[in-house]
């Protein structure tokens, strides 16, 4: 079991890590157990639907926090819908891939973003 | 780029002397032992030397030495072999060992018990510490065989094998020690300490990965794992791996007279690191038990973050250690062994173990002491629960 | 005094080139394959390579191939893994083997007849063969698996797998086949040839003693000898034996460029000393079919001696070769290999096993065989059956 | 299994091989099956009854070439009933020792000795 150098890069230098302050949607995902918990910040732009920023914080191995920093990468800038698109597998790809039993889960950073943007809908429903 | 190896528990480089006694075995000496020409004389002869070091290092007879393919192999002949020879003689079919073996005595006794053994799995304390009383209570009429490492491979702490010899020896039960992490480093002797049958690999103690040997007490018999040519006595067939076996002989003739000396040099570095982590490192705990442990070995947790990130940012520092964490091993758990000692998920998820050999430095520590202090807050600087814990600590003064 | 080696099917020497190739894995790259650190990928993906040869050797895929402590291992993983299985799935518990396998499958099928299984050993005629009518009629629906070898590693008789492999396939039986000897030597295949299991042993072509592989066709499965870490994809736990498997990636390499030019070369010395020897040392055989043999072996009987004195002769003269013969191996019965031939008794115990390597010269052969003559005149003037034979010789003239 | 230096000299360098023209006592013992068949000549002085000389050929392996070489060395000017005293075991300590999967099939010249002996003193009664 290797990482590529792409998942080396984002464990070793992680995009977007710690909280943010002026967050206005948030997840959490997975628990000590199974030994990965990944939170996410976003802050979105009320009008456009915009990821205008994101940010994580994460428990867990190196794929973890390399798939976490990642997504937030990938997600920032898509709007609410574009988001919801975004897979774990797109992750994994765009990390050159994860060794196969890293792909259930270390690679939840996706899931926990989809959390974060269905609470953020159904707290501000379309008008 | 300089590499600091503090992962002598997981296998040891070669010794140079060691390495230097088998090159020959790789050129003009390459008989067959079974063979009775030349070639086969002079092999047999350096295999038979090497078992009388075997049998010196833990006090037995060489007649009573086996050599295997590993401890994974001597293990699992002696479980399985106890089973076969169970179940032939229909009788004490039912064996004690504990929960912190290593996975090849572990699995092996599980999957025996799937098949019709009965086991029971002792548990540990907090610190990986068997009870000898309930070790004694669990003895019934129908037990044949106790099965305990002498060392722990995670922890390093180390059980009281004479102890449980006598408790062994009065109820007249067989007593199987995995001393895979003992041999070599600490005296091992078969008779003082009542054992039957033991098993030992040579790549823990700076001879080669893929042999090792096993001690069968002279007069118990159990069915062979393997049958075939007549090779070690009927007990283990197949051509013997003699590099490996030289290997094994060489690298113990050394250890028995270094033992007392690394036992107080690598103790005082093993000490002088943990100290340092400890003092400089917050949120930190040693796992096992620090009064009864192998000089070699320290296990420390990181609360809050997860220990595969450790082992691969020491990694990329040059430093090679290795974790109990679940995702490092490829399996979903943590080390089994951290688990039985009830320490909380989080903290069993980070444990790091760092083990020492004969060439580490005071500066290899040092140095190591500095990229963890460092990776250990980077990677609390990601974590979740550190932030909320210190937001809770925060709120609380 | 210059030795000559004529028993390479005892074991070869280790070639120069695996030798250099090895001596990396007694010093800087001395990791454990299972560690996630630099020390250890280094080794894993070493480890990968050679099974990556492996395959290729035998037209397999690399998963298929699992690293064994040799032949021996292997063959009682097949055998006693699919027991096993079996009992778990309470069917066919038949299998059929032949009177000249390895001792190996040999006694390990004994044995398990005695635990319950259902086995028929074929037999064979005068040069060693068997009848593929016989087999396909011993076939019976509960039969599950046949288990033959490619070429016997006494006489060097070559049996017809690929014919067999179709038998096996149109009954929907599985093929078991030990290679120890063809592995390296001849082209194996073992998708043309249907194989199922397949086992191979590095010390028979210039790689190390007490390494081997197995094939396991994909989709396949038996449960392992040995349970513990999640070495081998669980299929062989235990820590691997480095040098041993990249000595076997090494050779294979070369091998497999090699053969077809070994096939040629040193069949014509065989053949050269082979008719020497007929010719010039009268009251001689060669044992085995002449038609059907690798080309490295000779298997000669000299009639009214007994071996053990030829190979002890030879070896005094410096060369190395064994014997059939009962006194020489220890047991008391000359080779089953032999007898089941259905050889008179006095001229299996002189059956003298010639087997040539990649190092043998014109010259070795020319001096083996006059010191030959010189060795079998002397033990045939010691015999009270030589002089009882030439006494009756006289007497009908 | 190894054989001592003195084995291997009476092996390489047999003494008393070979059929015995004028002997007066023979015998046989083996049989190719087991793998060994030693047969004794003994020239008996019919006054003294002392062994006045003696041979063998032997069918077998190196011990036993090497113990029936021993025994005739031994046997040789031995009366007859000296001669039956003398065992297995006296010829292998002789031969500084013989490996113990040796010491049954392969030693057993002394018998043939005794044999030959003993069906000479019945055909010879004591007068
Ligand atoms: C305590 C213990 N037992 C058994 C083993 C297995 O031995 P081997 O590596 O020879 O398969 C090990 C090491 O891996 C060990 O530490
Ligand atoms: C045909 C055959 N099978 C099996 C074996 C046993 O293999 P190993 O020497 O690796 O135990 C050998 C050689 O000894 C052999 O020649």
């Amino acid at each position: 079991m290797e990482y590529t150098e792409k998942v080396m890069e984002h464990f070793l230098t992680p995009k977007n890590v710690g909280r943010l302050d002026d967050a206005n949607a948030e997840a959490e995902i997975g628990n000590p157990a199974c030994g990965d918990i990944i939170k996410l910040y976003l802050k979105l732009n009320e009008e456009t639907g915009i990821i205008e920023d994101i940010s994580f914080q994460t428990f867990g191995c190196g794929a973890a926090i390399a798939t976490s920093s990642m997504t937030t990468e990938m997600a920032k800038g898509l709007t609410i819908e574009e988001a919801l698109e975004l897979t774990r597998e797109q992750v994994a790809d765009e990390l050159g891939g994860l060794p196969a039993n890293k792909m259930h889960c270390s690679n939840m950073a996706a899931d926990a973003l989809h959390k974060a943007l269905k609470e953020y809908q159904e707290k501000h429903p379309k008008k | 780029m300089k590499r600091i190896y503090l992962d002598h528990n997981a296998s040891t480089p070669v010794r140079e002397e060691v390495k230097q006694k088998v090159i020959p075995f790789l050129g003009e000496m390459f008989g067959n032992p079974s063979s009775r020409h030349k070639e086969g004389r002079v092999v047999r002869v350096a295999v038979e030397n090497a078992r009388e070091e075997v049998a010196r290092t833990i006090n037995a007879s060489s007649r009573e030495i086996t050599f295997t393919s590993g401890a994974t192999e001597g293990n699992n002949a002696v479980l399985r072999g106890y089973w076969q020879s169970y179940k032939e003689r229909e009788k004490k079919n039912h064996i004690i060992t504990t929960a912190i073996e290593h996975p090849c005595v572990l699995t092996t006794s599980q999957k025996l018990k799937k098949e019709g053994f009965d086991v029971t799995f002792l548990p540990v304390d907090s610190v990986g510490r068997i009870s000898l009383d309930e070790l004694e209570a669990a003895i019934r009429p129908e037990t044949g065989l106790v099965s305990i490492m002498m060392i722990n491979n995670e922890t390093g702490n180390i059980y009281p094998i004479e102890r449980i010899g006598e408790i062994c020896q009065k109820h007249n039960v067989l007593l199987h020690v995995d001393a895979a992490q003992a041999v070599g480093k600490v005296p091992v002797d078969v008779k003082k300490m009542h054992i039957d049958f033991l098993t030992l690999s040579g790549h823990k103690f700076y001879a080669l990965k893929g042999a090792g040997a096993m001690y069968t007490k002279w007069g118990r018999w159990i069915k062979p794992l393997m049958t075939g040519g007549h090779q070690e006595k009927n007990r283990r067939s197949g051509t013997e791996n003699i590099v490996g076996i030289i290997a094994i002989g060489e690298a113990l003739k050394l250890a028995r007279d270094e033992m007392d000396a690394d036992a107080v040099q690598i103790k005082k570095l093993r000490d002088y690191f943990e100290k340092r982590v400890l003092d400089e490192i917050p949120y930190t705990q040693v796992l096992g038990d620090p009064s009864n442990r192998i000089y070699t070995t320290t296990n420390i947790s990181f609360k809050f973050i997860e220990g595969e990130g450790i082992i691969l940012k020491l990694d990329v520092a040059g430093i090679a250690v290795s974790t109990g964490s679940a995702c490092s091993s490829g399996s979903l758990e943590p080390s089994h062994v951290i688990t039985s000692m009830n320490v909380p998920l989080e903290d069993a998820h980070s444990s790091t173990r760092f083990s020492l050999g004969k060439q580490t430095t005071k500066e290899d520590l040092d140095y190591t002491v500095d990229i963890l202090k460092d990776t250990i807050a980077t990677l609390r600087s990601y974590s979740p629960l550190y932030d909320e814990f210190m937001r809770n600590q925060q709120k609380g003064e």
